[in-house]
């Protein structure tokens, strides 16, 4: 595929973003001024990425438990995803939702989730809404290998399917559920699932931002021209445990290490522009200073930002309750 | 619907004959309310759905939180239960997860209740559940003409509701004016005024209410009937208004009793209007059983005239 | 396949009873005499029989809203289903559940359901018992096509499968879910979606009895040595509405007509055994008049039977509760 | 599990590390509350399960109903929603639907509560919805000794149970011996007595009650505080008792207040301990919101002591 020089740097940013993003964030847990747990996404880059690199900011997506990528991806504010991951006032949901449920659906990111195949139907909703009135918009729902086993899952396939909906699915196989292996949970083949169903299923590296990106643009072509929805798996590699508490034992550290050495999204996609003479290292090594100048400052905004008021509590409920 | 374009019903058979050979809108929702759509919006907004609740009520979740304004239909209220983080973890909590930034114009509607022989599994109330969950509002209309107002009132709310229609109120005729009109929720109906004891009563129990209240006026007790109409939000006032005026409180109510809707009422009055209470705070409702088949044992598990009418001589005779 | 005399007589007089059964509780309706409303089984009696005719009394079958041709094939009673439709104290479940919760432990019925879907795991959990206690019985988990996209197949489907349960699906397709048909419904390839969890699936003929019956030895086999679960899909029809009150519209009167025509599995099945001499008319006739009479009874034992006390309502809510 | 072969447990990685090379067992849960058992009682008996709660929730009440007695985990009672028709259309009605003949010996474990900055999907405290249910029994201990007696009694129970724990109480140490006992259901703990007001608290509000009942007494008002232990079956005896020694109650419950759990006992003093009351019946609950994630809304959420102590004197001045 051809990109401009602009593209493959904004792509590369963003990524990078994801990346700093969440090591940090994995930082500032252990400080303790984090609020709860996070879901880090680190390592699964390239998936998100290459996801939401071709999506416009009216297709709206929704997310699992592990949404800062995704949300990064779509075009949310790392001050306000760090602010609300803070719990602050300033953050993308007020504090009032957390890590697990950043939304900005100005941005077409429809919130992440604390119910493992609950954003299934969501993003489903989006996209009957982009049929029914008429736009040529596409909705995106992310799930994981594990996650694609609830009953959402086949339902929603199912949905799409016979209203020839703009919807593509995206299930992200990091090999693992908490500390359940997909080689034990997950029968079958997860395109079959989708064949199945009559939905057009590919699966494709997920460490290569290329190549998700291209399975992307055939699936957004699909949707917006009617023909409905799409699988798409991608296999990528999880760095962290589960969760920011995840001892993570169940991988022994000779996996992990060799997993962080030779499954580098980042290091895989800088080789491949350089090779290629499309861009230089010192351009690279330039959006990395950049990026980790950004990621500091909303480090310092979040910290700086003031708490939500008690009265806060009450607010948002409803849009009206006598 | 011709009112707004961004209306759309969905559910299974809301028309009904999807992919047959046979007629089309063939049946317009399992109690054929919702017949005559498809041929008027057609299917573009007359959507019939697999059987899968948590796909379709979810989807209309999303759908309105992205421009449409779904009815979804489940047929019977029973149904919530394969689809309900849907209802109460996703749509109910948006707006307030997402600090306000989203808005969910959506209307649940679903068949209640027990009388029709329909078993455990077809009979339940189960507002209380809905009612528990912040984020949701309920609706449960005991006549033709509020079910109308209220319905109207729903579907331009721009909150999530769940609007529960009682299987047997669908053979009630009732005035209802053709025009449009909307009931505020929160609003209770005064059905009947009466100084001796007031009666609180929902859905389909303002009927059992009124029989009760009518047969104990012969012997000259006086009962006040209050139709809160909407479970959440509440009326409160009118509710705390009249149990200070009898200071004796009947509250009927078909659902089970533990954490159930009689208890919600009682519990209120029993903090905020407590005063000016003369007598204990009645409750008539379902027992802690699930609706029985046999037709004997289902009018046993209704409340009925006659246990309301026992409760309110019970209210009067206390401390008289 | 091999039968003797006396097993394709007795197959015959199972799937005759279940037809004049539900003729004669649509008869019963119309008096106003039954409670509620049924889902009559009438036309599929091919596929229940075919089934649960190689099953043992211990193993287990969960069955859907139409189960009184499942209840009646595993083997229970007539005359306490009849009386527990009429909701009598002589019924199966006393008269408390009615014709959509008719269940029969003793016989390994674990109950017809009002849920769709609901089946899938329970029978998942008489598989997993049998399992766990070493015992080598089997489960069968009844669904409609409509059934078979409820969110708890592809669950059930899964579990099954990772865990190598001895339980068989049965998807009975008659066509419609309520007044939807399965072309509209239902995406895809039904045994492409058991293929997909690793489930073997095969679709049969289900006006079939010995077609069915095939199948079921084959999945039997694989269940009870071990090798897991398997799927068979049957392809029926529905003689009447979707229940007793449904008008039926949305199929055509000639298309109808045609079905009780050329798509009676009892006519096809005296065809078969008639023409290959295995049964005479003569003997075949003579079961007829016995159903016949035993439906009779079961009805005049029903309206004979008492009522169940209004006390009877509160029991049977827990084993114990102060 | 040793005692009786037919126990079986299984849930999300109630084990952990299922087809990985690392450590086998490596979570034992959520909250590593079944670390251990595979180890002892073998993949056959202690399972792993993919993320399909209607499945195996639904699959364990169908061994129970043939012979098993399983103890499932759902980890946080938040997800009861994907898998709520198994719970309460399937196993708590199999007994009644079939006319008395299931029995089905199951324990759902779950945690619940906030307090942890999880958000609104992982905070809840639900044990309202389950508690309205006929067919269900619902535990919800308050401390580690009585957690043990409780979950015995669970695992030997033959009816289904819902048994919830706080999670912020994994930490409380407390006595609890290593010998197996019971507690049997709807038995009342009674922590304190005291003759002025009758706190009603239950799970971690029973710590909040006794933090407050203590300073409380430092002005010489005296607090009795009741446990009630099992939401469902409720010890009414023991409620009723002592609301009427002191005639002034205060309900201390951390669900949510609509059709909740201070409502459902409220009602019932309200209706059977009417006579004796002095004062209005008083509720301490969280507020009809979801639960908020930033730690200084979720403290504001949360019924605290202050809040419980301000009721007590609200109580004690009333109409004295
Ligand atoms: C309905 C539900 N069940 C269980 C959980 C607990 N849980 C959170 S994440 C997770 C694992 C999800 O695995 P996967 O879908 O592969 O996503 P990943 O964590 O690998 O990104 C589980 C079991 C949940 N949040 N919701
Ligand atoms: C969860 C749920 N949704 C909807 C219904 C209403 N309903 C009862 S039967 C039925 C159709 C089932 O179709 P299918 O699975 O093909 O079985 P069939 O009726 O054809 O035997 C529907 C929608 C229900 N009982 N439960
Ligand atoms: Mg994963
Ligand atoms: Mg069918």
């Amino acid at each position: 595929m051809q990109m401009s020089r602009e593209d493959l740097l904004r792509a590369y940013r963003t990524m990078r973003t994801i990346r700093l993003f969440e090591d940090r964030v994995m930082l500032e847990m252990a400080t303790g001024d984090v609020p709860g747990n996070t879901h880090l996404y680190a390592g699964q880059e390239a998936s998100a990425v290459g996801v939401c690199f071709p999506l416009r900011n009216t297709d709206r997506i929704a997310s699992t438990h592990r949404g800062h990528g995704h949300s990064i991806a779509k075009g949310c504010d790392i001050d306000g995803m760090m602010a609300e991951i803070f719990g602050k006032s300033t953050g993308t949901c007020h504090g009032k939702g957390g890590s697990m449920h950043i939304a900005d659906l100005d941005k077409g990111m429809l919130g992440a989730n604390g119910i493992v195949g609950g954003a299934m139907p969501i993003a489903c909703g989006a996209a009957l809404s982009a049929k029914t009135l008429n736009r040529d918009d596409v909705a995106v729902a992310f799930t994981g290998d594990g996650g694609v086993n609830q009953g959402t899952m086949a339902e929603t396939l199912n949905l799409a399917s016979i209203w020839k909906l703009p919807l593509i699915f995206i299930v992200e196989d990091n090999g693992f559920a908490e500390a359940t292996s997909s080689s034990y949970a997950t029968a079958g083949s997860i395109p079959a699932r989708g064949e199945a169903f009559n939905v057009p299923s590919v699966a494709v590296d997920g460490l290569d931002f290329f190549a998700v990106h291209d399975a992307m643009r055939d699936a957004i072509e699909r949707a917006r021209s009617g023909g409905g929805p799409s699988l798409i798996h991608t296999k990528t590699a999880r760095y962290y445990g589960h969760f920011s508490g995840d001892a993570d034992t169940y991988r022994t550290r000779e996996e992990k290490e060799a997993m962080r050495r030779d499954q580098d999204c980042l290091k895989h996609f800088r080789k491949r522009v350089t090779e290629a003479a499309l861009l230089d290292d010192a351009a690279l090594d330039a959006v990395d200073r950049e990026v980790e100048a950004a990621v500091d400052q909303s480090v310092i905004a979040a910290r700086a930002a003031p708490v939500p008021v008690a009265a806060d509590v009450m607010t948002h409920v409803y849009v009206s309750y006598p | 619907m011709a009112r707004d374009p961004s209306v759309i019903v969905l559910g299974e058979d809301v028309a009904g004959g999807a992919g047959a050979n046979g007629e089309q809108d063939a049946w317009g929702g399992a109690f054929g309310v919702t017949k005559g759509l498809i041929g008027r919006f057609g299917a573009n907004r007359v959507l019939d759905t697999p059987i899968t609740e948590s796909a379709f009520v979810g989807a209309a979740g999303g759908a309105a939180m992205t421009g449409l304004r779904p009815v979804v239909e489940i047929m019977f209220v029973d149904f919530l239960g394969v689809c309900f983080d849907q209802i109460f973890n996703q749509i109910a909590k948006f707006r307030y997860m997402f600090g306000g930034k989203a808005v969910t114009p959506l209307v649940l509607r679903a068949t209640f209740g027990a009388g029709s022989g329909s078993g455990s599994q077809h009979s339940q109330a189960l507002y209380p559940l809905f009612t528990h969950i912040p984020g949701l509002k309920v609706v449960v209309p005991s006549n033709p003409y509020d079910a109308k107002g209220l319905l109207i009132q729903a579907i331009r709310d721009d909150d999530p509701v769940i609007f529960l229609e009682h299987k047997l109120l669908y053979d009630t005729m009732g005035e209802a004016p053709d025009a449009a009109y909307t009931i505020p929720f929160g609003e209770a109906n005064v059905v009947r005024e009466g100084d001796d004891v007031t009666i609180i009563a929902l859905g389909r129990m303002v009927g059992v209410a009124e029989a009760a209240a009518a047969a104990l006026e012969k012997d000259g007790i006086n009962c006040a009937i209050i139709d809160p109409r909407t479970t959440s939000p509440l009326d409160t006032d009118t509710i705390l208004e009249f149990a200070e005026q009898s200071g004796r409180v009947v509250i009927v109510d078909e659902s089970n009793p533990r954490c159930g809707m009689a208890a919600d009422i009682a519990a209120l009055i029993a903090e905020e209007g407590f005063d000016t209470l003369k007598a204990p705070i009645l409750k008539v409702t379902a027992p802690h059983t699930p609706v029985p088949y046999a037709p004997q044992l289902e009018r046993t598990y209704i409340p009925d005239a006659a246990r309301v009418e026992a409760a309110v001589r019970k209210a009067v005779a206390h401390g008289a």
